[in-house]
């Protein structure tokens, strides 16, 4: 089966349980978003998925191949990819090498030792495709510590997809980007390839109502929830458990 | 059995004296996260400076080791003002840099002002004779230092746990500009913290001269054994440099005793598999 | 065309210092010896990231081996060096499957042991490796077969200079390559590069281990020219003091590695000769203001004059 | 032709630089410490140097001497070398003296034999090191001319059990040797021959178990400095004399570290070639003229190395001039009276014959210092490790 499918996914560190037999599917072309109070365990979510830490028990497959085992440079190579909560770039690097960078590692070309990085006329055509994509071009030669965060934030998606992802995990994505660039961050997201496989996990409510098809609510590591935008601002539970605390 | 108890007693022994010196080390480097290779010259100066005050003017040991600690406190308070006040702001490999400059800084003093031959440390006569465990005799000063040792873990253990101060000084390292914002004068719990550390190194320097003699070049021919100490006890952690130092100081008087030949490879390679597998130290944080 | 002239102001630098100091071939040689140390160190170290204090590991290893392989199979200089960066290559391999699951203050500890049971078992192989007397009896052929290795210095010189240029041309290839570029990625944000899917331990010991061979060149040309190797190939010093003249010079930057050498030995040579018994001020000092006032070494300097009267005029008007 | 003139002549601007010299003068090369941990040896050959240079004029005959020194910190074999090509190249010395390391004097080897320069080694030890170029001299001495008259010594006092505890390394196994020959020719026992590791510090699990082994004596030979000084400590704080346990060592009681290690010290037993304690009038004056640049209490064995060193290069430059070969012919079999006693140079192995004396460190009543008092010549001895 296509996409991603997780049953009964847990995680505990020593005693405490951070992830509860969680159920998940995730299908080309779904705009899903994962919501929850703070310490809900959405990231942890996001790391157990990504392969950055490993599940307690459970299993993820993806298109029908068990991959809950396998290390996080695997996982990318199948095609899963994730931003981070907090923009993780190489500073010091420019727009252009950061996009150039995982162009390359999707080849596999990251032993050549003895060919020029900026050699292969196909990179850096994608490079340029990409940048002009979320309009980075005339920042290329900047190094990213210089950009604005926003900027920033839009050069960690543009790296993501230069990995050709089938399943895209954006980690709040407009976490720390300025009210007036958050539509920047919109933008894009609603601007992805139409097969892609996307869950957003954020705080924003504004963000999630406009780009999520379906909502999953997590609470103290359980799913507690799942359904439309609509039918979720409409569930009592969710009000009282997330949405209400901003009432209180 | 009798072999057991050699190795208990001697290894404790000289893992006491490896965590005199080190602890200073460790509050620098573990608290103020400063890779502070001039450690060790602190504790020669202290050194140097007992060997003046109690070898060369003849002055008694207590008035000796007061005028030596404040001697280099008064060195070291100056040294942070002035030089690791800007050091602390840096990344992990100037710190290395700038701290090794210092050191070298240090030597050539020293080497300039009382020469590059051995500086004795003159110990009072108590400390000079052996006192009979049953089974063997164990010199004094050891003993000493043992107990310092032990009375120097207990009161730093309740200075950084259990007085406001401690709090203050959690607080600043964890957080500094947080710490700021609450009314804490960060940078005067950091010149303190550095006072106290170099001034425990060279009370180290002092109390372990018997084993680690005294001279212009001892900051850079014991460097790497007081790393390896914080190393292995973890970056941060007092009670983690004592069980290294006490651990080590077993380890290696173990391997002196039953594989003398091999001592050396032995006691590495130990090393290499416990960083090996806790690369965080025995105690540190993750 | 503007990138030719750094290389080309490398040879001529070594031209020039082959003609300034007929006599100081010997101290020049060790020099460029040590250029090649050092470069091996600024690619773990510079590029790659990996803070290391043992790198004289490699180099002794590289030493020894080529000197026994000089003595008991073939004397020819090429084979020598190929036996020592084998050598250096292989032990950083071993010792980087443990080395690079470490970071930080821990992994600087593992290389300081790694190289101090190399120093060990050195010194205790005594049988093979002549112990604390040294290694003795190298005499190596004609480099080509044709060029005799001469009392004064040329051929050695040469010899080193051409290897020490080879090695800088291959580490500009590598640090432009997708492998150079990836370790600047590492040292930069290894989390990042895992999630692009880079192997980053891999990478890593690749970078170690090629570091290592290079390190174990160094060793090998030292063992020929000096026809001997004692066990301080291996000290602590050694490492340390490649380390300060890289930071000195200048990290990730290749011609900062080569700059920082040079100074280094030069400042140490002209200070120990007229004041041994207190150069250390010197260095200690030279150090302490480089961090202070260059923190990103020697070759920022141009860029920092170039700061300083621009930001003078500036403050003028 | 000497090869190094043929050099010289190929390289044109060196003729400026000694066309500037005095035809005349004879360059000495001085290799040493003079800076890091080992500075004090560098500063001994100086002020020895100075000495003579004080009683014997600066130029003998026609020849005006000239020293040159170069710093080659501590055991730097590559730096060695470059400073002899240096040295013989560009400021053209016919000389070359010094060597505190073994493998800093084994790097010059090829060079002074190719060049033909007499080189006369201050301290540096092991045996071998003459086997490599007969250009060597060696005014020092080798580990194996003293560590076997101790053992004579202590098998004469009824000392009949032995463990040995050396530092694990050239030096110390060649001193191991040494003795465990001398011993058990005379029909002693080593019961056990301990190897230290040189990175030790705390030496109690050596020391304990060697009290537990209850031997007559231990020897002992590790290096100078800080080494010695927590050896000589460890030995007393753990009771080993009260337990009846012979200290027999070499150069661990030498005068630089002397006083630090403190009334310890007193009844140590040593065998060696030189004590500043010796009673001659030509020691005396030696003292005296250091006494004139310096604390003479600092006086080993390393400045009366280099003064007979000196002297050594005197009595070449005289007979032979810059010939390198003649001047080294001249040496062989020279016989001259030093502060340390009668000394002849060995004509086979180029090591100085000289008189080993057995000494015991006591407080000197008029001074109040400590000092190897000697007791009497154990041996008047070559190398003895020349042919092991």
């Amino acid at each position: 089966m296509a996409g991603l499918e997780v049953r009964g996914l847990t995680k505990n560190f020593g005693g405490l349980v951070v992830s509860e037999d969680i159920d998940f599917d995730l299908r080309p072309g779904d705009r899903k978003a994962l919501i929850g109070p703070n310490g809900a365990g959405k990231s942890t979510f996001a790391n157990l998925v990504t392969g950055i830490l490993e599940p307690s028990s459970g299993t993820i497959h993806f298109d029908g191949r068990d991959i809950g085992r396998l290390g996080e440079a695997r996982r990318v190579k199948l095609g899963i990819a994730k931003t981070f909560q907090v923009t993780t770039l190489f500073p010091k690097l420019t727009v252009r090498e950061n996009l150039r960078l995982p162009v390359l590692e999707r080849e596999n070309r990251g032993f050549r030792m003895l060919r020029r990085a900026d050699g292969d006329p196909k990179v850096e055509a994608e490079v340029e495709a990409l940048m002009a994509q979320f309009d980075l071009s005339k920042l290329a030669d900047r190094q990213v510590a210089n950009l604005a965060y926003g900027q920033q934030r839009l050069v960690e998606l543009a790296l993501t997809l230069a990995l050709k992802p089938r399943v895209l995990i954006l980690d709040e994505p407009a976490a720390g980007v300025p009210s007036g660039e958050t539509h920047l961050i919109t933008d894009a997201i609603a601007n992805l390839p139409a097969n892609l496989a996307v869950l957003v996990i954020e705080h924003d409510m504004d963000l999630v109502f406009k780009v999520a098809q379906s909502i999953v609510v997590l609470v103290q590591g359980r799913i507690l929830t799942e359904g439309t935008p609509r039918e979720i601002a409409a569930d009592a539970k969710v009000r009282e458990l997330y949405l209400g605390g901003g009432h209180g | 059995m009798g072999l057991f108890l050699n190795i208990v007693v001697d290894g404790v022994a000289y893992g006491m004296i490896l965590f005199m010196i080190a602890v200073g080390l460790s509050v620098t480097m573990g608290l103020m996260r400063v890779v502070n290779l001039a450690h060790g010259g602190f504790a020669m100066i202290g050194g140097a400076l007992a060997h003046v005050f109690g070898t060369q003017m003849g002055l008694g040991f207590g008035l000796t080791l007061l005028l030596a600690l404040a001697g280099t406190i008064a060195i070291a308070l100056p040294l942070e003002r002035v030089i690791y006040r800007r050091v602390y702001g840096f990344g992990e490999l100037q710190q290395v840099l700038a701290t090794i400059g210092l050191t070298f800084l240090m030597i050539a003093t020293v080497n300039w002002w009382l020469g590059s031959t051995l500086l004795a440390v003159a110990m009072p006569e108590i400390l000079n004779q052996s006192v009979d465990l049953g089974f063997r005799t164990l010199p004094a000063h050891r003993i000493a230092v043992i107990g310092l040792g032990l009375s120097v873990t207990l009161g730093l253990w309740i200075l950084i746990d259990r007085t406001r101060f401690g709090v203050r000084l959690r607080a600043a390292v964890d957080n500094r500009a947080i710490a700021s914002a609450h009314g804490i004068n960060t940078d005067r719990i950091y010149m303190i913290t550095f006072g106290l550390g170099a001034g425990l190194a060279a009370l180290g320097g002092i109390m372990g001269a018997e084993l680690l003699p005294i001279d212009a070049y001892y900051p850079l021919r014991y460097m790497v054994l007081f790393l390896i100490v914080v190393a292995v006890g973890g970056m941060g952690s007092i009670l983690g440099s004592f069980l290294a130092a006490i651990g080590l100081g077993l380890l290696e008087t173990a391997t002196r005793y039953l594989v003398p030949d091999l001592s050396t490879i032995t006691f590495f390679a130990l090393v290499i598999a416990l960083l090996a597998m806790r690369p965080q130290g025995l105690l540190g944080r993750e | 065309m503007r990138n030719l002239i750094a290389p080309l102001a490398l040879i001529l630098l070594g031209v020039a210092l082959f003609f300034l100091f007929p006599y100081n071939l010997a101290f020049a040689t060790r020099i460029v010896i040590m250029v090649i140390l050092v470069l091996s160190l600024d690619l773990v170290l510079g590029y790659a990231g990996i803070p290391t204090l043992g790198q004289g590991a490699m180099y002794g290893a590289g030493a020894y081996a080529a000197g026994l392989f000089a003595i008991h199979i073939w004397a020819d200089p090429f084979a020598g060096l190929i036996a020592g960066a084998l050598a250096g290559a292989i032990l950083a391999l071993i010792s980087g499957f443990v080395l690079m699951r470490a970071s930080g203050l821990t992994l600087i500890m593992l290389t300081i042991a790694v190289a101090s049971i190399c120093h060990e078992i050195a010194n205790r192989a005594r049988g093979v490796t002549g112990g604390a007397d040294g290694l003795r009896g190298i005499r190596m052929d004609p480099v080509f077969g044709i060029f005799e290795f001469d009392f004064i210095g040329v051929t050695g010189y040469w010899y080193t200079f051409g290897v020490a240029a080879l090695v800088f041309a291959f580490l500009v290839i590598l640090v432009r390559s997708p492998f150079g570029l990836g370790l600047r990625g590492i040292h930069e944000s290894p989390d990042r590069m895992m999630a692009i899917g880079a192997p980053v331990y891999w990478r890593r010991l690749a970078a170690y281990v090629v570091g290592g061979a290079i390190a174990g060149i160094a060793g090998a040309l030292t063992a020929q020219i000096s026809q001997l190797v004692s066990l301080e190939t291996f000290a602590f010093a050694l490492s340390a003091e490649a380390m300060i003249m890289l930071i000195l010079g200048g990290m990730g930057r290749l011609y900062g590695a080569a700059i920082g050498t040079v100074v280094f030995m030069w400042v140490h040579h002209t200070a120990a000769a007229n004041d041994p018994f207190n150069w250390l001020f010197v260095i200690g000092a030279m150090v302490l203001a480089v961090v202070f006032f260059l923190p990103s070494g020697l070759i920022s300097l141009p860029a920092a004059v170039t700061r300083l009267i621009k930001g003078g005029r500036n403050g003028g008007a | 032709m000497k090869l190094k003139n043929a050099v010289a002549l190929g390289v044109t601007l060196s003729a400026v630089v000694t066309g500037a010299a005095f035809a005349d003068t004879i360059r000495v090369g001085v290799i040493a410490p003079f800076s890091g941990p080992f500075a004090l040896y560098g500063t001994q050959y100086e002020q020895a140097i100075a000495a003579y240079q004080a009683k014997h004029g600066t130029s003998v005959g026609e020849h005006e001497i000239e020293f040159i020194f170069r710093d080659s910190g501590g055991i730097n074999p590559d730096l060695s070398r470059s400073l002899a090509q240096e040295l013989l190249i560009r400021d053209q010395v016919d000389y070359l003296a010094g060597f505190t390391f073994t493998p800093n004097a084994l790097a010059v080897a090829p060079l002074i034999t190719q060049s033909e320069t007499p080189t006369v080694i201050f301290n540096a030890a092991t045996s071998s090191i003459n086997r490599d170029s007969e250009f060597f001299l060696r005014t020092s001495f080798t580990l194996w001319q003293v560590s076997a008259p101790i053992a004579d010594w202590a098998y004469d006092q009824g000392i009949r059990t032995v463990i040995t505890t050396v530092a694990d390394y050239g030096p110390g196994i060649d001193a191991e040797n040494g003795f465990t020959a001398a011993f058990e020719a005379r029909g002693g026992e080593v019961i056990d021959a301990v190897r230290m590791p040189l990175s030790t510090t705390d030496f109690t699990p050596f020391l304990q178990s060697v009290r537990a082994a209850e031997p007559d004596a231990v020897f002992v030979f590790v290096p100078g400095g800080p080494t010695t000084f927590a050896y000589t400590r460890t030995y007393n704080e753990n009771g080993l004399r009260e337990a009846g346990i012979e200290f027999l060592g070499t150069a661990e009681t030498e005068e630089s570290n002397l006083q630090a290690l403190g009334d310890a010290a007193i009844g140590l037993n040593t065998a060696y070639h030189y004590s500043a304690a010796h009673d001659s009038d030509m020691n005396r004056e030696f003292l005296a003229a250091i006494a004139e640049m310096d604390d003479p209490a600092a006086v080993n064995w390393a400045s009366v190395g280099a003064y007979d060193g000196v002297h050594l290069i005197y009595e070449m430059i005289e007979a032979a001039g810059s010939d390198g070969p003649a001047a080294v012919e001249h040496a062989l079999g020279l016989e001259w009276e030093s502060p340390r006693g009668p000394l002849v140079m060995d004509p086979e192995s180029r090591t100085v014959i000289q008189n080993v004396y057995h000494r015991v460190v006591q407080r000197n009543e008029e001074t109040g210092l400590l000092e190897n008092f000697e007791t009497g010549i154990i041996a008047t001895v070559g190398d003895l490790g020349w042919d092991q």
